[in-house]
């Protein structure tokens, strides 16, 4: 069987693969969906925590995991959302070029 | 019942080619692919770790729900062609080097802890998940559905063309 | 069942109000939706009350999602009224700018039925979920104006940056949840006590989360967004912006770092040290350069957090009460006087064209003699000059922590609190004591007592709060031995 | 005696919300009727409560309880004692002087209403500071004496040097109330209260180190307040006032509170000898440096101000040998006859319409008579001229400074009371002998209404008799005898007045009058000599040849020099050392932000990686210091 620690790996590379990959692109669109990516980083860790560290209660991680779910849909939502308003009035979708407000 | 690691090993690496592949695209559209790519290959992971029914929510809101919002974003908005630099941020260069270094060390010290962990696959079957989702944590899943309902009406505040009154 | 909708009356409330705002908002006429705030703020009324009434009930309900208790009932009144004094500075300010929906005020109740939540939350997943309904809704807010360019900028950082934030938070939520096999704060609490969580990860995950917490309530190095945020945002939001969100998560820090993780001090209480000095000194120093107003607000919250996170470390060294009533206090005053200072540029920009630039502050003390005078005694209590509610909080705090064996880091709050005197006077003299360059364009008709009213309040509690401080005090502590079971 | 107490602090108070909301609209010329009104009724509820004090009725009363929860205790209250007679003694007389003599002299301002606001506000305050019965009360009334301060020496704020006094006067007092409130907290942290009586109760129990700490913190804040050096700079720029203020608030009343504050806490300064040495050190450092920057101002309110931090380094350097009977003694008389100085040097300014140089004057002895002896009045008090009152205070200072083994301090006080004496008559005889310098102005002058010169004669009284009245005999007077009760723990052994004592004020009575002489020879009579004289009286200028090498001599060996220092320690010292500290200080913060502010690009990524930075730091240090 696959050691968990395997699992706890590939959720944490996952995790900084997207957060450079919101450091590092311009396009809104693209930085949420690096958000998302690291959503599902942290579900890796709670289910396979869920499934191999023993509790009084097991599942609770799998229950974590429904509630990102939801989360990651809202925040997708409210990001696209917001990524709408903001080319209605610009007519572009770069990050950087947003430094009205600076110092 | 034992389990062999190729999958996992397997599974995993398509997780990590199609996540740098989302990243590495300039087209939009083929970065959601990648996404819906990796996502798919997520669920294969669930799968392995004896959580269909994480595994099945995971197909339907992520490959469904979510990407095809995040693909009709890209189709309603239109994008720029140009050389590498006018998707990339110039400090992408300076910031992979910490991630990398951070990620190494935190992965290492993170995978190499300890842990209590048991020998056998502790994910409950599907009804003590839900008992555990509509009864334990009831409280927080009625908030959550105030989340979405916040995320619609943001969306639409965001988003929606005035009605002029 | 019935305790359990006891427990969560107030939060019921507030939705419910909200949905009804969200359903008849669209059935109304432009003029009529005046009276959408008042719906709002009877529901925080009725909800204070309804919290008052349980006051002296403590129990956990939901299969232990929530507590309701002292501590609880502190937090959820201070919200509440915040709210309450947030829709009041709205209505004019939303309408003159032609965005006046239901929208808005829904959005508050949200957000502070989340913070709410977060307060009363005793489970990571209550905690978290309770955490993005209040995120989500403030970057709603941030956002709000969104025909003009620099709100949408504000919504557009929050969302990038708290995003961000949420995720280390999370992630230390994950690993906290994983090496536990728990998500409530007292079994985590023991799990980690008994010794059985390799101790590394389990460093890493609390950074994580000190990072997550310090991100929320705009601590150096996590707090770039918030100057920008604050002067990007609609001023009145902007002015809920820097209140709200930071009781709420100070309310369910304090939980955390006691409850959870007191008895890993060790491994939490040198990165607070170390971000209290830097929050102090970067919130200090830029509030110094700062031309405009509602920017040097924001640095200034931010070296108000730096203050609040020695009253951290003063909790986290003894393990003793002291330190929390003080941060208590503290929000309680910093909350009347952060939305009175917003209110009055509120004010100013409903009745002039007023840019919210330190320069256009000239000779508001004598065309606006009531606006400038309550703006003096916010600065003061900003400041921390006596007799205001400000002395009171920071002399509390500060001796908690030099009850906690950090002389020296009060000797550096204090002064860092004399550094800031240099950019509140500033406000001060350039109201009183400089001549306008060219006089503010006045607005017909920008007068509200809705705006009056919610300036009245924050007035009476920073002077109440000033001159009659012990039963708040009183309350705060007994909140927090409740907490700790000291 | 309770209802006094209260009534005393409270009728200026409501007289100010009253005239401070009416006063635009209502009352306009007429806003004085209030203020005056209130504060003569506060005077007489004072000598009311001055009696009862006197026979022996002392009062301590818990009005409510301010901060009570749990182990944090604060109460509001008021406690009236002999320390508490003397300062209302001083604050309600020339207080109410000074509200009797603003009428005359701000008659016409624009902001007539508010300054009396002010000044209201200022007498609450004041009162409050003095009937206070806690740190911390006494803390809150300290920044808000500090803050009508700053209101009324940026009173005439369209004048930008008044702005920028204030602002001066605000940043200086941040820099020592800083030091007072961190003693208030140690205070509080160590006895776990803040009552007067309660912490000198526990003033044994304290360990040195803190005990030291805690009194040099208080001392800090004495040393803002009451403008010793190097916090001394904001006062001489406060005369950018109205004159009524720098008599009443930077000279009789308000600097004195870190006087009144180190007496108060007596019990606890005594137990540090440390610190104890250190305020008589800066006491007397500051007496004698702002004496001799005296010497060369011309501005005549600049060399009141000087003289006024001068007094007041007196009268620390009396409570650091533990004269404290002395050194509040000194008070009393300095209050007088500096509040009387002010207002005579107002109702000068007054006469020449607004005129400050004191080049420009001259020859007044006879335009304003009354002015003119009420000065000579105030300025031979000051001298120490025998009878007089500064006589028998400054007396009393010196001679324990030079009894308690201090005689280098002896020697530094001395040549300070030299150097007051000369530098008071330098200016009486710049001002009042002499030709007119400035015809035009001289021409126009003439004695203020009665209603400023009433004020002088009547506070010219006190300056003259209040050193006979209370400090005669010396050593046993009734001074010493009414404080004794609030110093009893804390004061040596009384001494007799033997031959050594009558010697020491012999001498220092000399000196005073040898510096009045002085004056006058350099400013009288060597002035008119190469002027008139040369001109008219060849012969005679050559006869007074020889005398006049002599001078030279004189002045290139002794004068000269000195003058040179004086004029360098205020240029280098007081302009470009401590004000480019404080000036310094705020660029160096702006500075500090300025460093910060490219972090803030206003680029979203840019913030991420900051944050992320700050994680990846605070993990790097984890691991280093657990290493």
């Amino acid at each position: 069987m696959t050691p968990l620690q395997h699992y706890l790996a590939l959720a944490t590379i996952l995790f900084f693969i997207g957060a450079w990959g919101m450091m590092a692109r311009r396009n809104i669109i693209m930085v949420i969906m690096c958000i998302e990516l690291m959503l599902n980083a942290v579900n890796i860790s709670l289910v396979a925590f869920s499934n191999y560290m023993p509790s009084p209660v097991p599942g609770r991680g799998e229950v974590f995991v429904f509630f990102v779910f939801g989360l990651s849909a809202a925040e997708a939502a409210v990001g696209l959302g917001i990524a709408i308003a903001l080319y209605r009035l610009r007519e572009r979708l770069s990050v950087d070029e947003l430094d009205g407000m600076k110092g | 019942m034992e389990f062999s690691p190729i999958p996992f090993y397997i599974v995993s690496a398509l997780v990590i080619i199609c996540a740098i592949a989302m990243i590495y695209f300039k087209e939009l559209i083929y970065s959601a692919l990648s996404m819906v790519a990796c996502f798919m290959a997520i669920a294969g992971i669930y799968i392995l770790l004896n959580a269909e029914l994480v595994a099945g929510a995971q197909v339907l809101i992520y490959v469904a729900a979510i990407s095809i919002l995040v693909i009709f974003a890209i189709m309603l908005t239109r994008h720029r062609k140009g050389d590498f630099w006018l998707f990339f941020h110039r400090q992408s260069v300076v910031t992979l080097p910490f991630v990398v270094v951070a990620g190494i060390v935190l992965t290492v010290v993170l995978a190499t802890a300890a842990y209590d962990s048991s020998e056998e696959a502790l994910n409950p079957p599907d009804e003590e998940m839900a008992r555990l989702l509509f009864q334990d944590y009831s409280f927080p899943f009625e908030v959550l559905s105030l989340v979405l309902l916040v995320a619609i009406m943001g969306a639409i505040l965001l988003a929606m063309r005035e009605r002029r009154r | 069942m019935q305790r359990e909708l006891i427990a969560v009356m107030p939060e019921l409330m507030l939705v419910g109000t909200a949905i009804i705002i969200l359903l008849i908002d669209p059935m109304l006429p432009a003029t009529g939706r005046r009276g959408l705030s008042w719906l709002g703020i009877f529901a925080c009324v009725t909800a204070i009350f309804s919290t008052w009434f349980v006051r002296a009930e403590e129990y956990s309900s939901f299969s232990s999602a929530i507590a309701i208790d002292r501590y609880v009932v502190f937090f959820k009144i201070l919200l509440l009224v915040v709210a309450i004094m947030a829709m009041l500075l709205s209505e004019k300010h939303l309408a003159l700018r032609g965005r006046l929906l239901g929208d808005y005020y829904a959005l508050i109740l949200f957000t502070t039925t989340g913070m709410m939540v977060m307060a009363a939350s005793i489970d990571l997943i209550t905690f978290f979920v309770g955490l993005e309904l209040m995120a989500l809704s403030t970057y709603l807010l941030a956002g709000f104006f969104r025909y003009e360019e620099r709100s949408i900028e504000a919504g557009l950082k929050y969302f990038v940056t708290g995003s961000f934030a949420s995720l280390f938070l999370l992630f230390g939520m994950a690993w906290l949840y994983g090496m536990t096999g728990s998500t409530n704060f007292e079994e985590i609490g023991d799990v980690i006590r008994a010794g059985a969580v390799p101790g590394d990860a389990l460093a890493i995950a609390i950074i994580m989360l000190v990072a997550g917490f310090g991100f929320k309530v705009a601590a150096a190095p996590f707090h770039n967004w918030a100057p920008d945020v604050y002067q990007g945002a609609p001023t009145p939001a902007a002015a809920f912006l820097a209140v709200g969100p930071k009781i709420g998560s100070f309310a369910v820090l304090i939980k955390v770092f006691t409850i959870m993780l007191g008895g890993e001090s060790g491994t939490w209480l040198m990165p607070v040290i170390a971000m209290s000095i830097a929050t102090m000194l970067i919130g200090a120093t830029l509030a110094l350069v700062q031309r405009d107003l509602k920017r040097m607000l924001g640095y200034s919250s931010i070296a108000h957090v730096g203050y609040l996170l020695l009253g951290v470390v003063a909790f986290g060294e003894t393990g003793s009460s002291f330190g929390q009533a003080a941060i208590l206090f503290y929000l309680a005053v910093y909350a009347f006087m952060n939305m009175g200072a917003f209110g009055v540029l509120v004010y100013l920009a409903n009745r002039t064209r007023f840019g919210d630039s330190l320069d256009e502050m000239m000779g508001v003390g004598r065309r606006f003699p009531a606006a400038a005078a309550i703006m003096t005694l916010f600065m003061l209590s900003l400041t921390g000059i006596p007799p205001t509610a400000g002395f009171v909080a920071k002399f509390y705090l500060f001796a908690s922590v030099v009850d906690a064996g950090f002389a020296w880091l009060a000797v550096l709050g204090v002064l860092f609190s004399v550094v800031s005197a240099f950019f509140y006077l500033r406000v001060i003299v350039y109201m009183y004591m400089r001549d306008p360059e060219a006089e503010l364009q006045g607005v017909p008709a920008g007068s509200s007592w809705d705006l009056n009213l919610g300036l009245g309040i924050a007035t009476a509690g920073v002077i109440l709060l000033g001159i009659l401080p012990s039963p708040v005090i009183s309350a705060a502590q007994d909140a927090v031995v409740r907490v700790l079971g000291i | 005696m309770k209802a006094a107490a209260i009534l005393i602090p409270l009728l200026p108070m409501t007289s100010f919300i009253i005239t401070g909301l009416l006063g635009k609209r209502y009352f306009r010329e007429k806003s004085h009727y209030l203020p005056v009104a209130a504060v003569a009724a506060s005077w007489l509820l004072s000598m009311f409560v001055i009696v009862q004090v006197e026979r022996g009725e002392t009062l301590s009363w818990q009005i409510y309880s301010w901060i009570a929860a749990g182990n944090f205790n604060v109460d509001v209250g008021i406690q009236i004692d002999q320390l508490t007679a003397v300062m209302l003694l001083v604050v309600s007389t020339v207080g109410f002087m000074v509200h009797v003599y603003s009428i005359g002299y701000m008659k016409g301002d624009p902001g007539y209403y508010r300054f009396f606001a002010y000044l209201n506000l200022f007498m609450f305050s004041m009162y409050m500071l003095v009937l206070a019965n806690n740190f911390l009360l006494l803390y809150v009334f300290w920044e808000a004496v500090g803050l009508c301060s700053y209101l009324l020496i940026a009173f005439w704020y369209p004048k930008v040097s008044a702005a920028n006094a204030g602002t001066k006067a605000f940043l200086v007092n941040r820099v020592g109330d800083f030091g007072f409130g961190l003693g208030v907290i140690l205070i509080f942290v160590t006895l776990g209260t803040l009552n007067y009586t309660a912490v000198f109760g526990h003033a044994g129990d304290i360990g040195t180190g803190t005990l030291t700490a805690i009194t040099l913190l208080l001392f800090v804040g004495a040393v803002g307040k009451s403008a010793q050096f190097p916090l001394h700079v904001w006062l001489p720029d406060a005369m950018e006032g109205p004159t009524p203020v720098s008599s009443l608030i930077h000279a009789a009343t308000m600097v004195n509170a870190g006087v009144y504050m180190v007496a108060r806490s007596s019990p606890l300064f005594f137990e540090s000898t440390t610190t104890m040495f250190i305020v008589a050190l800066v006491g007397t450092f500051t007496a004698i440096f702002a004496a001799s920057i005296a010497l060369v101002q011309n501005d005549i309110k600049k060399v009141l101000a000087y003289s006024t931090v001068s007094q007041l380094g007196f009268m620390f350097a009396a409570l650091g040998v533990g004269a404290w009977v002395a050194g509040l003694f000194h008070l009393v008389a300095h209050g007088f006859f500096k509040g009387l100085l002010f207002l005579a040097s107002g109702s000068v300014i007054h006469a020449l319409g607004g005129e400050q140089d004191m080049r420009n004057m001259g020859g007044l002895k006879n335009k304003i008579k009354i002015t003119y002896w009420t000065f000579i009045i105030g300025a031979l008090a000051i001298a120490g001229f025998p009878g007089l009152a500064g006589f028998f205070s400054k007396d009393a200072i010196l001679e324990q400074v030079f009894l308690g083994g201090y005689w280098y301090f002896w020697i530094v006080a001395i040549t300070t009371s030299f150097m007051t004496a000369f530098y008071m008559f330098r200016l009486i005889f710049m001002t009042f002998h002499g030709e007119p310098r400035d015809l035009k102005a001289f021409g126009h002058a003439h004695e203020s209404p009665r209603v400023m010169w009433v004020p002088l004669v009547v506070l010219a009284v006190p300056s003259a008799l209040i050193g006979l009245a209370l400090g005669f005999p010396p050593g046993a007077g009734h001074i010493d005898s009414f404080l004794r009760p609030v110093f009893e723990e804390v004061l040596g052994a009384e001494h007799h007045f033997g031959l050594l004592e009558g010697g020491l004020m012999a001498f220092s009575a000399l000196i005073g009058i040898v510096g009045i002489l002085a004056a006058w020879r350099m400013y009288v009579i060597r002035p008119d000599l190469p002027v008139k004289t040369g001109a008219r009286f060849q012969g005679a200028y050559r006869v007074l040849l020889n005398k006049y090498w002599i001078d030279e001599i004189y002045f290139a060996l002794i004068i000269n020099p000195v003058r040179a220092l004086s004029r360098g320690l205020w240029r280098f010292v007081d302009i470009n050392i401590i004000d480019g500290f404080v000036n310094g200080s705020a660029l160096f913060f702006r500075g500090v932000g300025n460093l910060f502010r490219p972090a803030h690009s206003g680029k979203v990524q840019s913030y991420l990686f900051t944050m992320f930075l700050g994680l990846l730091v605070l993990l790097a240090a984890y691991w280093i210091l657990t290493l």
